[in-house]
């Protein structure tokens, strides 16, 4: 049997290529650039609209933060001995989110998963973002915050230092290394695709992209540089990303209180910020493709990937959960039994079997196709599987300072003030906008890795037809009939 | 003798590749390959095959920083600890290792992260000033390859260059 | 205590000094603002000042009447805090929160501090010697006014500004001297001289191996809870005594009690005698009591006694075995025990046990005879206020005097007391701050706070001998404009007796040479000038004294209890008991912040008055905690907030005394309510005396709620947890303990 | 900061604390380890301990609407627990119990505090520095008891008013918002006779020195001292109630009252209480 080239092509296509099929191999580079570059230009009126909202809404969290700092933290209804609230919970929340888009990013490009080039940028933007969101949260919720630096381990005459025996204080170095090391990361992806802004940005942006750039010219050099460097990084980065959850674990685990003193504490809350993490991935990567038209890049194979990995971290963290319940249920301590019960009994039980239904039931959907390939649907799935993350977050830290060890003082009539509900919208907002500002500065989607994936498939389709060609055989073992 | 440079911009990568194979074969006298420079939107090793393996000394920079700095870090904490007499703690010694595992751990990252950038920065020579002859269109879909030669060699460069079609050659002072 | 590291000459000096300084400018002598003295920089302070440095000077604590003897500390002229007088026996160096609370009255932000005069239908301040001219004007010599058309109604005093109170009504020839206190003790005074001839029998807590208390609440509100606790302390020690609670609704002595029961309001007496009647029939019991007792006892069968008290029948034998098997015992009543129409018979009763058990002699003996009987206190009571409503309310009064007592606050709504005051042409108050009587009156004049002011006072409860604690001021007076109530009496009584009190210009002498003339009476052989020091500093004067020995007599009429004790009333099923709390007694110190923070024992709730119910009735009524209830009696209705407490009787509902305020300040203002209002006018028939368990109230869900206020969490048990825990008696060893 | 200090000094340093020996009149590194006994049989739950620790240490009052949102800053509390198996009346009374700061010796809320504002001090207390105070409330949230009561209002500017603030003790200061607070064991009394003490050349005696809550309390439930001194009421009560700071588990007679509370949580707290008795057969 003889064939044609590109009827060959055409099967090997077909043979080979299909499960990637998730990115049109064959998009000009030129265009590449130009589709992606637009989005800095000219986004749908929808990103005014978020931006605007975002910013309405930040206000809001400022206003009553300004309220809280004049007045005292009475005001946000937290009490002895309820002295944590939503400051907390939503501080671990954000986070968490901090978590996928690094990890994800990383654990991907170490295991040269390539699907991960369109979505990476904006994950570790998302990363960055939420991490200064949470460490917001961190100053919010002091009583003082105008002497917040008290934590920092800087040199005074005084000889005094933060309490390195503190999780909080390994918090704010995890924290620290995190922000920094995902900054450096994210910058270091970025210096090819700003060098790709400069070439086409006039004016002061070009100034800009020309110092950010730092005079990047694509050098075999530079490359070879790069690939180790990032390489590098990546490795660093996943068990950082690991330990910073479990260290903000710690803040719990390492306490006497019943409900927060659980050996599994570290794992669940990696796990449940990769969960929360990819959720929010799912929600931005929504937003992001119809904002900025990104429709030929973050493409429907892509979200279904980023659904199943959903799913599959859906179900590490209701494991990891159910074992936090029965080790608790088993263990016999009467203090973490009685709140557990609480916790589903108790003022707070709504929220608990809704966090339970929306954490372990709900990703139950993803199992099936027609939900992952709903966008509509997706947005309101993976914003729902976060609320649930918040839910599960708030749970931890609510229900259990209400009905801890010391029967006397359980408190189980607190409930959030509008100024912890404010700050936290707010936080929203400040999240919202920051993100939206860097998607309209900086390039969201990998260029150079895009077109890196689409050298790949091609050189891979390349390769293979011309194995085929050379071996008739082999092409008709390929189902060239079929 | 004087060098100058010259840039060819190939609209992919095996043109590319194609002339610096026939510059290597072409044997011109004063030719080093470490005078070729490939300037490309993505990155490409497998032109390691063709101009040897460029050396990247960026994981010396780690190595010393994921070594150092958690040592460091550990000595910092310790001796704040000891330092800091008004803060014992009850039941904890002044220098307790388990908290300080913790955050040495962090500094590990940390310096590892840390150093690796710096020596990202220092071996790729970053932040540098762009040479005269670089082409926007090479961070968009074009391959360059940049020259330095001795002035002698430089028409059969040119020459060589020609053959595969270039898009555009470009020479002068870099 | 005193250890302040100046030496003694310093420190006797320094009394002196702020002593006779103090009473200059309270005279009006010389002022700032005249400029017959300069200000002094505090840099450069006062001898007795140095600065950083506390001084402790004695006093006595005037919160209530058991005269503590204090210690205040002062600093840089401000007296900071109270602790106890470890030289004064009643206190023994210890104190409670009411004690503590002193400052707060003297640094009040709600105090008054300047004379006040009504103007049409509200208070306007004026000067002094406006007010002073006015009230010479109504009352003085020259107003003309008589004896009869003056009255005087006051708390209960001792010391020698009763004296000089007493002798200024002698001035006047009146004997309208009105002693009232709300919550007072009279019934059980006349009770104890029914049995024992004395108003009050010492009681030795530490020497009983068990105590049966009637509704005696003597921690918290007895005579003298800081000396009643330090007794109890010693009693609790080993060999440890028992303690047995009888009363309708828990006091906080009732809270610390091994046995705790609950019976009927007013059937107390029963119970007592059903007790009696079984250990009179041990043998060795025989002839304590009188036959026609014996034969008035023996109608008291458990059965009858379960029935009328609704107390298990069980309970009767119980105690009575527990009585029998540990000797000495002490059997004591309290309030609710007393507060009925039958109430001396109520005490009788109980007393009777006593006398059975041979108790009488053994932990009851009589006080030391005081050498001054003319410094002892006099006592107040209800009767007083009522015979002074009813001379206002037929108008033959020209113009009375209040000082000490708020009877617009704590009389019941049934005497009309408000507007009988009303009808009175000039009304005179003597305050710290504008209560609700003070309110009512034309001239109202700020005075001294205890802790501003001179004075002795000798206690009705002597735990042993007669201490005559002395008040010295712990600070100068914090207003200018604010006088010393013992200057105004002695200025008083010379407008009318120039001749007798010319000696003493002001109070502040007149008391000093007063108290020296005590010096001999405790053999002190050192000069006046060094007795009048060391009394000072010291605080109390003791004057040793035996105690009298006591008998006791019962007559069988005086044990004639009403069958009909705990009769069914359809309108008003539940008896009211209107509890006193310790720290708020009548409700005169209700200004004070830590008193209205610092939570009730048993219910733990604070800033507001709550009605006490039973978990059983409420459940029946569909009542949960925080509901509010309007409690209604045939003289009023209060709305307040339930508060299901299971140490109570489920026929019983209990409203603590002293909230409620409409004035005083805004600590007391609207918190709560005022359980004085709706009383009945029952009373005891012997003494004439309100009985203030004696209101029958109903109750009606109004179907609101609001969260009860309490330090109390969601739980009122230890969840399992090891937190109290309790030993048995017979596992206990006390002995062994250090 | 010196690695020599930290060479030189290594095993001291690594030494886990409290060590045997730590509180030693002989020793010199601290001749002072205040402690306390506490009688609940004989606490009548009269509040006197609560009122006076107002007094002495500038506590506020929050007034109504603060209380019910858990702001009361009672550094003391007295709590009364009804029995779990209670009939239909309390037969057998109530069960108080005064709350304040356990001073453990292994305090959970030391360690935990970013900042090192709660530490222990050389003579054994568990210390609250205002100043350092950032108000992260984590030691509240790491404390078993919760005796910890955060300053969630600005207290000083509404709960003094003139002239109410002439009484505050200028022994201590009065706290703002945002710091958390705790029963100190009127630690300026104790300071104030250890110095006294030191330029006398002695240490401080028994008795002269006492907590607020201590000198008022009627019946004297509570007592108070250096428990190193083995002459000391204290560190013969503890002795002969068996109670031994260092362990976790008591073994002592059953007829001995002394226990510590949640002491399975091993905070090893300085204050021992001595157990209720009833008189099972009244």
């Amino acid at each position: 049997m003889v064939n044609t080239y590109e009827e060959t092509e055409v099967a090997v296509e077909k043979k080979f290529v299909k499960k990637e099929h998730d990115i049109n191999a064959d998009i000009e580079w030129a265009k590449i650039n130009k589709d992606i570059l637009r989005s800095l230009e000219r986004p749908r009126a929808i990103f005014w609209v978020i931006f605007v909202a975002s910013f309405a809404l930040f206000m809001v969290g400022v206003s009553c933060e300004v309220y809280q700092y004049q007045t005292g933290l009475g005001v946000a209804n937290l009490d002895n001995p309820h002295v944590w609230g939503l400051y907390v919970a939503t501080f671990i929340w954000w986070i968490g989110m901090g978590h996928s888009g690094t990890l994800l990013s990383a654990l991907l490009h170490i295991m040269h998963a390539d699907w991960r080039k369109p979505i990476y940028r904006y994950s570790e933007a998302m990363t960055t973002f939420t991490l200064l969101t949470a460490a917001m949260f961190v100053l919010v919720h002091l009583g003082r915050i105008w002497q917040f630096y008290y934590v920092v381990a800087y040199p005074n005459e005084r000889w005094t230092w933060p309490n390195f025996q503190s999780p909080l204080v390994w918090d704010a170095t995890a924290i620290g290394t995190y922000l920094t090391s995902s900054l450096i990361f994210l910058y270091i992806g970025m210096i090819p695709d700003l060098a790709i802004c400069r070439d086409n940005a006039i004016g002061f942006r070009k100034k800009i992209y020309l110092f950010l750039s730092l005079g990047w010219m694509g050098t075999d050099r530079q490359w070879a540089n790069f690939r180790v460097t990032y390489l590098t990084l990546a490795c660093f980065l996943m068990p950082l990303a690991v330990s910073v959850h479990s260290i903000v674990s710690t803040d719990f685990a390492a306490s006497q209180q019943p409900g927060y003193h659980i050996t599994s504490f570290p794992p669940y809350f990696v796990a449940g910020a990769i969960y929360s993490g990819l959720a929010v991935i799912i929600t931005l990567f929504i937003v992001l493709r119809y904002t900025f038209r990104f429709e030929e890049y973050m493409t429907i194979p892509i979200l279904e990937k980023l659904a199943k990995l959903t799913f599959a971290a859906a179900m590490v963290w209701t494991y990891l959960n159910l074992i936090e319940y029965a080790s608790t249920w088993y263990g016999n301590d009467m203090y973490a039994k009685q709140a557990l019960i609480y916790r589903a009994t108790g003022n707070f039980a709504p929220f608990w079997w809704m966090m339970n239904f929306l954490g372990s039931v709900l990703p139950f959907a993803l199992a099936f196709k027609k939900v992952r390939t709903n966008i509509p649907v997706m947005l309101v799935l993976s914003i729902l599987l976060n609320f649930g993350m918040w839910l599960e977050r708030w749970m931890i830290i609510s229900p259990t300072l209400a009905h801890g060890i010391y029967p006397w003082t359980w408190d189980h009539d607190q409930w959030p003030s509008f100024v912890q509900w404010g700050i936290v919208a707010g936080s929203f907002g400040w999240f919202n906008m920051l993100f939206m500002l860097y998607c309209k500065i900086f390039p969201s989607i990998s260029m150079y890795e895009v077109k890196e994936m689409l050298y790949e498939r091609r050189s891979f389709k390349t390769k293979k037809v011309a194995e085929e060609v050379s071996n008739p055989e082999l092409a008709v073992e390929g189902g060239l009939a079929s | 003798m004087s060098k100058s440079h010259v840039m060819a911009l190939f609209s992919d990568f095996d043109q590319a590749s194609a002339a610096i194979r026939d510059l290597k074969s072409a044997n011109l006298e004063g030719f080093k390959l470490d005078d070729v420079t490939l300037k490309s939107p993505i990155e490409h090793p497998e032109i390691e095959e063709l101009l040897g393996k460029r050396p990247v000394y960026v994981r010396i920079f780690t190595f010393f920083g994921a070594l150092f700095v958690p040592l460091l870090g550990f000595l910092f904490v310790a001796s704040s600890q000891a330092t800091f007499l008004l803060q014992p703690k009850g039941g904890k010694a002044v220098i307790p290792l388990p908290p300080n595992f913790v955050l040495t751990y962090e500094f590990f990252i940390l310096g590892g992260v840390y150093m690796t950038a710096l020596g990202f920065f220092i071996c790729a020579k970053l932040p540098m000033k762009r040479n005269k002859l670089y082409n926007a269109h090479v961070s968009a879909d074009q391959i360059g390859i940049l020259i330095k030669a001795e002035d002698a060699i430089m028409p059969a460069i040119k020459d060589l260059f020609t053959k595969h079609k270039p898009l555009e050659i470009m020479w002068g002072e870099n | 205590m005193s250890e302040s590291g100046i030496n003694r000459r310093d420190f006797l000096k320094v009394l002196g000094l702020g002593g006779s300084s103090l009473a200059l400018t309270g005279c009006g002598n010389t002022d700032i603002r005249s400029g017959d003295e300069v200000i002094m920089p505090n840099v450069q302070p006062e001898d007795f000042v140095v600065p950083g440095l506390s001084v402790y000077y004695a006093s006595t604590c005037r919160q209530c009447g058991s005269a503590c003897g204090v210690m205040g500390r002062v600093r840089e002229g401000r007296v900071l805090k109270m602790e106890g007088n470890p030289a004064s026996r009643i206190s023994g160096g210890k104190i409670c929160g009411l004690g503590q609370a002193a400052v707060q009255v003297q640094y009040n932000p709600d105090r008054l501090t300047q004379p006040m005069m009504k103007v049409g239908s509200s208070l306007q301040p004026i000067s002094w010697d406006k007010a002073m001219a006015l009230l010479d004007e109504k009352t003085g010599p020259k107003s003309g006014i008589k004896g009869e058309e003056f009255g005087f109604l006051t708390g209960a005093m001792s010391g020698h500004l009763n004296v000089l109170t007493q002798n200024y009504m002698e001035s006047l020839d009146s004997r309208n001297h009105y002693v009232y206190e709300a919550l007072s003790p009279a019934i059980s005074l006349a009770a104890n001289r029914r049995v024992y001839g004395v108003d009050q029998p010492r009681l030795h807590f530490d020497k009983a191996k068990l105590i049966v208390s009637f509704g005696a609440d003597f921690l918290g509100t007895g005579a003298s809870p800081v000396h009643f606790a330090a007794e109890y302390a010693k009693f609790r020690k080993a060999p440890r005594g028992t303690l047995v609670q009888i009363e309708p609704k828990m006091t906080m002595t009732g809270g610390n009690a091994d046995r705790w029961i609950a019976i009927i309001p007013g059937t107390e007496g029963v119970f007592a005698l059903g007790i009696a009647n079984q250990l009179l029939k041990h043998s060795e019991f025989t002839g304590t009591v009188p036959a026609d007792i014996v034969d008035l006892v023996s109608k008291y069968d458990a059965d009858t006694v379960s029935r009328i008290t609704g107390v298990r029948s069980e309970l009767v034998g119980h105690v009575a075995s527990l009585l029998w098997e540990k000797t000495p015992s002490l059997v004591i009543s309290g309030a609710s025990v007393e507060g009925h129409a039958h109430g001396v018979q109520n005490a009788v009763a109980v007393q009777l046990l006593n006398q059975i058990l041979g108790n009488v002699g053994k932990t009851i003996d009589g006080q030391a005879q005081s050498p001054f009987p003319q410094l002892s206190p006099a006592a107040g009571s209800f009767s007083a206020l009522k015979a002074m409503n009813e001379k206002m309310g037929a108008d033959e009064f020209k113009a009375v005097f209040i000082h000490g007592a708020n009877p617009v606050f704590t009389a019941p709504s049934f005497m009309g007391f408000r507007d009988n005051l009303r009808k009175v042409p000039f009304k005179v108050a003597f305050v710290n701050a504008l209560d609700e009587t003070a309110e009512e009156c034309d001239l109202v004049l700020p005075i001294f706070t205890a802790v501003e002011e001179f004075g002795s006072n000798v206690a009705w409860y002597q735990p042993e001998g007669v201490e005559i604690t002395i008040q010295q001021p712990l600070m100068n007076q914090l207003y200018p404009d604010t006088r010393s109530m013992g200057d105004i009496m002695l200025n008083l009584v010379k407008a009318r007796k120039a001749d007798e009190y010319k000696a003493w210009p002001d109070f502040f002498s007149y008391l000093k040479t007063a108290i020296i003339n005590i010096k001999p009476v405790v053999k002190y052989t050192d000069t006046d000038e060094h007795f009048w020091y060391d009394t000072l500093s010291n605080g109390v004067i003791h004057v040793d004294g035996a105690p009298q020995q006591v008998s006791a007599k019962f007559a069988a009429t005086d044990l004639r209890l009403p069958a009909s004790a705990n009769a069914q009333d359809p309108v008003y099923p539940f008896y009211l008991v209107p509890s006193e709390r310790h720290y708020f007694r009548d409700g005169r110190h209700a200004n004070c912040g830590w008193l209205q923070e610092s939570p009730d024992p048993m219910t733990t709730i604070v800033w507001d008055s709550w009605a006490e119910i039973h978990p059983k009735t409420a459940a029946s009524m569909g009542i949960k905690e925080g509901d509010w209830l309007e409690i209604a009696s045939q003289n009023g209705m209060l709305k307040v907030k339930a508060y299901v407490f299971p140490g109570i009787h489920p026929d019983a509902i209990s409203i603590p005394l002293g909230q409620g305020h409409e004035s005083l300040g805004r600590y007391a203002k609207g918190v709560g309510v005022n359980p004085f209002r709706i009383l009945n006018p029952v009373f005891e028939k012997d003494t004439g005396e309100l009985a203030l368990y004696g209101t029958r109230v109903s109750v009606r869900k109004t179907g609101n709620s609001e969260i009860v206020v309490k330090d109390e969490g969601p739980v009122n048990t230890q969840m399992g947890r090891k937190l109290v825990v309790t030993l048995p008696a017979d596992v206990a060893q006390l002995s062994k303990e250090i | 900061m010196s690695i020599t200090n930290l060479l030189n000094n290594w095993s001291f340093y690594r030494q886990k604390r409290p060590f045997r020996g730590q509180y030693d009149l002989n020793k010199q590194y601290s001749e002072y380890k205040w402690a306390m006994a506490l009688d609940l049989d004989i606490c009548t739950g009269c509040n006197a301990c609560t009122t006076a620790c107002y007094a002495e240490n500038n506590l506020p009052v929050v007034g109504k609407e603060r209380y019910q949102h858990g702001y009361a800053m009672h550094w003391i509390r007295i709590e009364r627990y009804w029995d779990e198996n209670m009939g239909e009346f309390p037969e057998s009374g109530t069960s108080f119990l005064p709350m304040m700061c356990q001073q453990c010796e292994e305090a959970p809320c030391e360690t935990v505090c970013p900042v090192g504002a709660t530490n222990h001090t050389n003579d054994g207390l568990n210390s609250q520095n205002y100043h350092r105070c950032i108000g992260s409330r984590y030691c509240s949230v790491n404390c078993p008891y919760k005796v910890r009561y955060f300053n969630f209002w600005n207290y000083p500017s509404t709960a003094w008013p003139s002239p109410l603030q002439d009484q505050l003790n200028p022994d201590l200061t009065v706290r703002t918002k945002g710091v958390m607070e705790k029963c100190t064991f009127c630690v300026q009394r104790l300071n104030e006779a250890k110095s006294r003490a030191r330029t006398e050349y002695r240490l401080v005696k028994d008795g002269e020195v006492v907590p607020a809550c201590v000198q008022a309390c009627p019946t004297n439930a509570i007592t108070f001292g250096n428990i190193v001194d083995p002459k000391s009421k204290v560190a013969k009560m503890w002795k002969n109630q068996q109670v031994d700071l260092y362990k976790d588990e008591q073994e002592k007679d059953s007829s001995m009252r002394g226990y510590r509370i949640l002491e399975d949580l091993r905070p090893f707290p300085s204050v021992m209480y001595m157990e209720r008795v009833r008189d099972m057969e009244a």
